[in-house]
């Protein structure tokens, strides 16, 4: 019986307890954010939202289209469309597209850009009515010179030197940033971002790949553009352009022969990739390591030396 | 105090009943096939798969610098670890030597990661014994201070892709350490918090106390690790039994309960409360002992990234138990296989043997108390 | 570079593998095992036939030497474009000592017939752990486990067609091409 | 400190409590006097009749006679919507999160945003499913808690006029076979849902409340032992003259001690006959004294055990196992959707409110102010109260309605019973879930010998002290 009113009453004082410490709790101060109101500073690191950068100096396009983003994206979700100029020898970034409705987020991309083109913004507010929308093309990905050189800052990238000679494949990235936006930067600069992309979307997704294909200058834009169509037209024609014709020409978005294209891809990358003079050395990897022998690898783990 | 009632008298039919995939309390998609009789269950038998996402294949068919962003998936509660038992398979097939500084991160998020681990189990598992709204949102702020950290140090919340075969990915700045410091020297002060609210309370203690007993020889025939099995009487503890990275240099106690006859639900809960304090332990000493300059990673990181030809299989003391990495490599792009041992899944097929006998308020209890993962189970 | 690995074979051939700790062990009590090149990290592989593998596993876990009582994981390998062999590998383990061991059971996948699966004795009756990893990988390596009390699917649904994780499967829909009209998206 | 939440909970509170009494107020108001006085031609400023006809008088005592039933029907979903809310609000409060505070001035209107979308809401029946039960089975959870109140609304306005429906002599008992119907509509609602979880559910509710039952119903039946009556209004009437007087604390078995304090105080210049006083409380000195002690602990254990027993009864943490979530899904009413739901959710913080009255007319002195008689009385209250009163009286000059009695015992029991159902969202906040062995071996073993024994106690102590005197 004493037993039983010595537990009744270590029952009562520990519920007693339990509930003066959530009743204590009352009086702190709430942990949340009142989230649309308040929004958090992220990190600089955050993985956000990806986009291109363009030099915050000049603003040229910083893409050189060297596919290594494509290559190593996990869910395949980047597709750029480039071709090689038929004057310099270069190549020319056309459109650049990445499904942000497969992206996971990963940042993968970030790290292997040689030139800090493609960055993790800390934008995570990219809520859409449909899957289309979530693909997002060189318009809505670029950012302006502001935002870029507010991320460069923010996340303490080093500055790209200017390009000897401004390439016309920075011409897509200059339209775009040629539209100057307001906000200081911030997360207001990405914000504004997205709303002149989504603004801009209807036109870029018509008109993207000519554009950036014919424009030099801004004004050249529209003389140029029923060229770069023509051109199109005749790739359209030739069913035999397989990798052989894509190593040395445009590069189309294709919608067949999909197997073909990566090693294409890989062989005008590997010049481009010496040529920006980055010290990633993926491309010529796999064949090397190809020829060797597994057993030679496991022997030479196995050397005691 | 357990009451063992048990119809032998009075035949009545048994009731099947299947609980989940859609259930709220089976953590995920665990579909439980349960035949009762009465309210006790005759014979339980976990359903799994639903969330099956081929991690195993995928690791055959992408590169090691792709995988490595991939595997914090496998167990999203402790991210850390399961990148930390791959690049510990790798770094072994690969000899490459792993910095010091590195080690420590490695360590200091790793626990960071366990406490994150074991504060949500915390919450969830007193929502499954029904404290609904209170409690469970204490655990919860503190991982929130957590998360936020790894969102600074590895960019994301939970899928951190942050260790890295050969080292770590990014080195944390003067301001997050010094926020890091705080938090763990008010997080005692909190589980204080968690234990007046919760330890001895006297629901708390009915429900949980001499249900789910797991001996430890039934424990040790279902490969059982973890907080579960030294709860039940074994003090194996990868840190201590098998150390590895800068586990020996750092004080701490690996704590267990000398119970053969079986710990009980209560037991396991006590003992991730201690878990929890001693992590912040390891914390602490590996803010002081951190070095401040070094490499971070003897590896680089590209998407050349690849290691040697052969096989490995290292392991890690993850919140749950051994979450072990088999690896094999012809020295290529790509893996030949990659095997996940995770410790939710072994410690769920225990599941069909704890439950039977036990009524099914019990149920959520016991399976909340072995502290499984579905995406771990199912990967 | 390669230099050392021509060297290194060059010891394959010269020192085939010691019998090992384990090794010896077994054949100490009759069993036959062959020591394999080390898993990276000095942990000691043999080979076992599988008609061996239950005697071996019931010594190697009972025995006060080696106590390998933790059965970390059972995995199925297809190394049949290295050695032509699909291999049931188990990593034992010891709760008490220190001990470690991968056993390693290879079937020839040329002995094995068109339409039928390599099958490798099941380890069950010994671990109940083992079910589970037996019936996974029985679901994605394709190891038919003989005497397993419930041989089916675990991971994949119970209809799903072939075995993901051989290296000929050839995914029917490829769900992360959105060109393919039948793709999962 | 989280002073701007707190202020912002009261803040919500004060408004919305003045928003329902305000309704209430005018329903009742307009019902029972405004349109009975117009037609019967009783009002003042306008058309006077001499002689209202049979039919027209018929009609106003009809709509007199309504008014207790829609004071009820007005006063209950907007205060479970606001419970539900000040629910959410103060869970909120405990765990340092702020609660739903974006639909209107902090969250006002955020319960009649979700009534609104349940009322839209798909009313599924499942297949199976016994249909007529299945929509019968919220009808009658939900009836029992507007019709078991009625006796309580005398009670709780000082025996006012209009709200003498049913001063039935039996009135407490009236109640307590009301608040056992809704498990009917608990097991017939999981019987019908054709589901297994929701069968489970109902079933357990029915045991559970059998079972809790008993050590409520000992503990009322205990309070009017002490009380020596069974009629809700009189045992509130009892009750008057400060919290000393009050059941809780042995039912007056305190009264004469307060008065020792002003006296030690030399508050009080008038001598003082303490022997005098005492020798009218406590007959036989020093073991009436005790006696009284005993009272007090024994009525306070009883509260204590009502609460308990209500708990129980109405299915709230640590005892809603018939809905218990994480075993069970959501019970009984698992199946349910749309405005059937509504009503199952509207009659449980009903019922909430139910409970928290009787034991606030019970046991707390259901609309009587805490401040003993004696301080209050040393208060200017009169003149300010006068002062008010000649304010008003042009506008309630023969339509008197609010009289101070009526609103101040108004006031109170609306405040014991907020805090009573603050306690419970505490310890819903607090403490986790019995499970259905364990609640009915605390519900028999526990509570029902703890009852039966406080029981006697109260007997045999209760002769010693003179109560309510």
């Amino acid at each position: 019986m004493a037993n039983l009113l010595d537990r009744a009453v270590e029952s009562f004082k520990r519920v007693g307890e339990g509930l003066k410490t959530v009743f204590m709790h009352s009086f702190r101060e709430p942990t949340t954010q009142e989230y649309p109101e308040k929004i958090q500073d992220l990190a600089p690191h955050f993985r956000g939202r990806l986009a291109l950068a363009v030099n915050p100096d000049t603003g040229d396009h910083l893409c050189i289209s060297c596919r290594q983003c494509e290559r190593v994206c996990p869910d395949k979700c980047i597709e750029i469309t480039a071709h090689k100029s038929p004057e310099t020898n270069k190549l020319e970034l056309i459109d650049f597209k990445i499904d942000h409705g497969l992206c996971m987020f990963c940042g993968l991309c970030t790290e292997v850009c040689p030139t800090t083109c493609i960055i993790n913004t800390n934008d995570f507010e990219m809520a859409d009515y449909s899957r289309e929308s979530l693909i997002y093309d060189i318009k809505r990905l670029t950012l302006t010179q502001d935002e870029s050189t507010y991320y460069f800052d923010k996340k303490e990238l080093p500055r790209p030197k200017p390009k000897a000679a401004a390439k016309p494949a920075a011409a897509a990235g200059a339209a775009g940033a040629a539209a100057k936006s307001a906000a200081a930067g911030g997360d207001a600069a990405a914000k504004a971002a997205a709303a002149k992309a989504a603004a801009a979307k209807a036109a870029a997704a018509k008109a993207a790949a000519a554009k950036a294909a014919a424009a030099k200058t801004d004004d050249g834009e529209t003389k140029a553009e029923p060229k770069a169509e023509s051109k199109s037209e005749e790739k359209a024609a030739e069913p035999k352009a397989d990798a052989e014709a894509a190593k040395k020409d445009v590069v189309e978005a294709k919608t067949e022969d999909i197997t073909a294209e990566p090693k294409a891809d890989a062989e005008a990358a590997k010049k481009d990739v010496v040529e920006a003079k980055t010290e990633d050395k993926a491309a010529e990897a796999p064949e090397k390591d190809a020829k060797k022998d597994v057993k030679e690898a496991k022997a030479d783990e196995k050397d005691p030396e | 105090m357990s009451t063992e009632i048990k119809s032998t008298e009075l035949k009545t039919d048994e009731m099947i009943i299947n609980m989940g995939p859609q259930h709220p309390a089976t953590h995920g998609v665990l579909r439980m096939l349960l035949t009762l009789d009465g309210e006790f269950v005759k014979h339980a038998e976990p359903v799994i798969g639903h969330l099956h996402r081929a991690q195993e294949w995928q690791g055959q068919n992408r590169t090691w610098f792709q995988y490595q962003a991939l595997i914090d998936r496998v167990d999203y509660l402790s991210g850390m670890f399961t990148s930390w038992a791959m690049a510990r398979s790798c770094e072994v097939l690969d000899e490459c030597e792993v910095p010091e500084r590195a080690e420590y991160l490695r360590v200091m998020v790793s626990e960071m990661n366990r406490i994150s681990s074991h504060l949500l189990w915390l919450g969830t598992y007193l929502i499954d014994l029904g404290a609904m709204f209170g409690f469970p949102f204490y655990p919860f702020r503190e991982r929130e201070k957590l998360l936020d950290l790894f969102e600074e140090i590895a960019g994301q919340r939970m899928m951190f892709n942050y260790i890295r075969i050969g080292g770590v990915q990014r080195a944390p700045n003067d301001a997050w350490l010094k926020r890091l410091k705080a938090f763990t020297e008010e997080f005692e002060d909190r589980v204080d918090e968690y234990e007046a609210i919760v330890t001895e309370n006297p629901i708390f203690l009915k429900r949980t106390k001499e249900i789910g007993i797991l001996p430890l020889s039934l424990a040790k025939q279902y490969g059982v690790t973890g907080p579960s099995i030294r709860a039940s009487g074994t003090d194996m503890d990868l840190r201590k039994t098998k150390p590895y990275s800068v586990y020996p240099k750092l004080e701490f106690d690996v704590h267990w309960l000398d119970k053969p006859e079986g710990g009980d639900t209560w037991d396991r809960y006590i003992l991730r409360i201690r878990e929890m304090r001693e992590s912040n332990k390891i914390i602490k000493q590996c803010l002081d002992m951190l070095p401040t300059e070094g490499e971070l990673s003897g590896k680089k990181q590209n998407a050349g990234l690849r290691v040697k030809a052969g096989e490995a299989f290292s392991s890690v003391e993850s919140p749950r138990g051994i979450l072990g990495c088999y690896v094999i490599s012809d020295g290529k792009d790509k893996a030949i296989r990659f095997r996940w041992r995770n410790p939710s899944f072994c410690n769920l097929s225990v599941l069909s043997e704890l439950l039977v006998g036990s009524p099914i308020a019990d149920i959520m209890a016991i399976f909340g108390s072995v502290d499984v993962i579905l995406p771990d189970v199912d990967r | 570079m390669a230099e050392e690995k021509e060297k290194s074979i060059e010891k394959i051939v010269e020192a085939p593998p010691e019998i090992g700790r384990f090794g010896q062990f077994l054949k100490e009590h009759g069993i036959a095992s062959e020591k394999l090149p080390d898993a990276a990290g000095g942990i000691e592989v043999i080979s076992l036939d599988a008609k061996n593998l239950q005697s071996a596993l019931k010594i190697l876990r009972s025995s006060e030497e080696t106590k390998l009582d933790l059965l970390i994981t059972v995995s199925g390998v297809d190394s049949r474009q290295s050695g032509g062999t699909f291999d049931s590998v188990y990593h034992l383990w010891s709760y008490d000592n220190l001990n470690e061991l991968v056993i390693k059971v290879k079937i020839k996948a040329d002995e094995v017939e068109e339409d039928s699966l390599p099958a490798v004795p099941s380890i069950t009756n010994m671990w109940p752990a083992a079910n589970w990893h037996e019936r996974e990988t029985y679901d994605l390596v394709g190891i038919k486990y003989l005497g397993h009390p419930y041989p089916r699917r675990i991971l994949n649904p119970w209809d799903w067609d072939g075995h993901p994780l051989r290296h000929d499967y050839v995914q029917i829909v490829d769900a992360l091409n959105d060109k393919n009209p039948h793709s999962f998206r | 400190m989280n002073a701007a939440e707190i202020y912002k909970l009261s803040r919500l509170a004060i408004f919305w409590l003045s928003v329902t009494f305000g309704a209430v107020w005018v329903a009742c108001w307009g019902v029972g006097v405004f349109i009975p006085s117009l037609i019967t031609g009783k009002m003042p400023f306008l058309l006077q009749v001499d002689n209202p006809s049979t039919t027209v008088v018929f009609i106003a005592d009809l709509l007199r006679s309504l008014t207790p039933i829609l004071s009820l029907l007005v006063f209950i979903p907007i205060n479970a919507m606001f419970m539900v809310l000040f629910e959410r609000r103060s869970l909120a409060l405990f765990t340092v999160r702020m609660g739903p505070n974006r639909h209107g001035f902090d969250g006002l209107a955020q319960t009649a945003a979700d009534a609104v979308k349940l009322l839209f809401k798909e009313d599924i029946t499942p297949r199976g499913a016994d249909a007529f039960m299945f929509t019968l089975a919220p009808i009658i959870f939900f009836a029992p808690s507007i019709f078991g109140a009625l006796p309580l609304l005398a009670a709780v306005t000082n025996n006012h006029d209009l709200f003498k429906v049913a001063n039935l002599p039996t009135g407490i008992f009236y109640i307590l076979a009301a608040a056992s119907i809704p498990v009917v509509a608990l097991v017939m609602a999981g019987w019908a849902s054709n589901n297994k979880y929701s069968l489970v559910g109902g079933l357990r509710s029915a045991a559970q409340a059998i079972s809790y039952e008993i050590p409520l119903v000992l503990s009322l039946v205990t309070m009017c032992l002490l009380a020596g009556t069974l009629d809700v209004v009189e045992i509130v009437e009892q009750q008057k003259g400060g919290i000393l007087n009050w059941n809780i604390l042995g039912g007056g078995a305190l009264s004469g001690y307060d008065k020792l304090a002003p006296y030690w105080l030399n508050l009080v210049d008038t001598s003082f006959d303490t022997s005098a006083m005492f020798g009218q409380f406590y007959p036989v000195p020093w073991l009436s004294s005790i006696m009284a002690f005993v009272l007090v602990i024994c009525t306070v254990l009883l509260f204590g055990l009502y609460l308990t027993g209500a708990c129980a009864e109405i299915n709230r943490i640590p005892f809603d196992l018939p809905e218990a979530e994480s075993e069970l899904v959501s019970g009984y009413n698992t199946e349910y959707s749309g405005i059937k739901f509504a009503i199952f959710f509207l009659a449980e913080f009903t019922n909430l409110f139910v409970v928290s009255s009787i034991a606030t007319v019970m046991f707390l002195g259901g609309g009587d102010n805490p401040i003993p008689k004696w301080i209050l009385d040393r208060l200017p209250l009169e003149p300010i109260s006068n002062a008010l009163g000649s304010l008003l009286s042009p506008l309630i000059k023969d339509l008197m309605f609010i009289d101070p009695a009526t609103f101040w015992a108004a006031f109170w029991v609306i405040v014991k019973v907020y805090s009573i159902v603050f306690f419970a969202i505490l310890v819903r906040g607090t403490l986790p879930r019995f499970r259905i062995d364990q609640l009915m071996d605390f519900g028999w073993k526990r509570l029902i010998p703890l009852a039966l024994i406080l029981f006697v106690v109260v007997v045999f102590a209760r002769t010693w002290v003179v109560c309510h005197g």
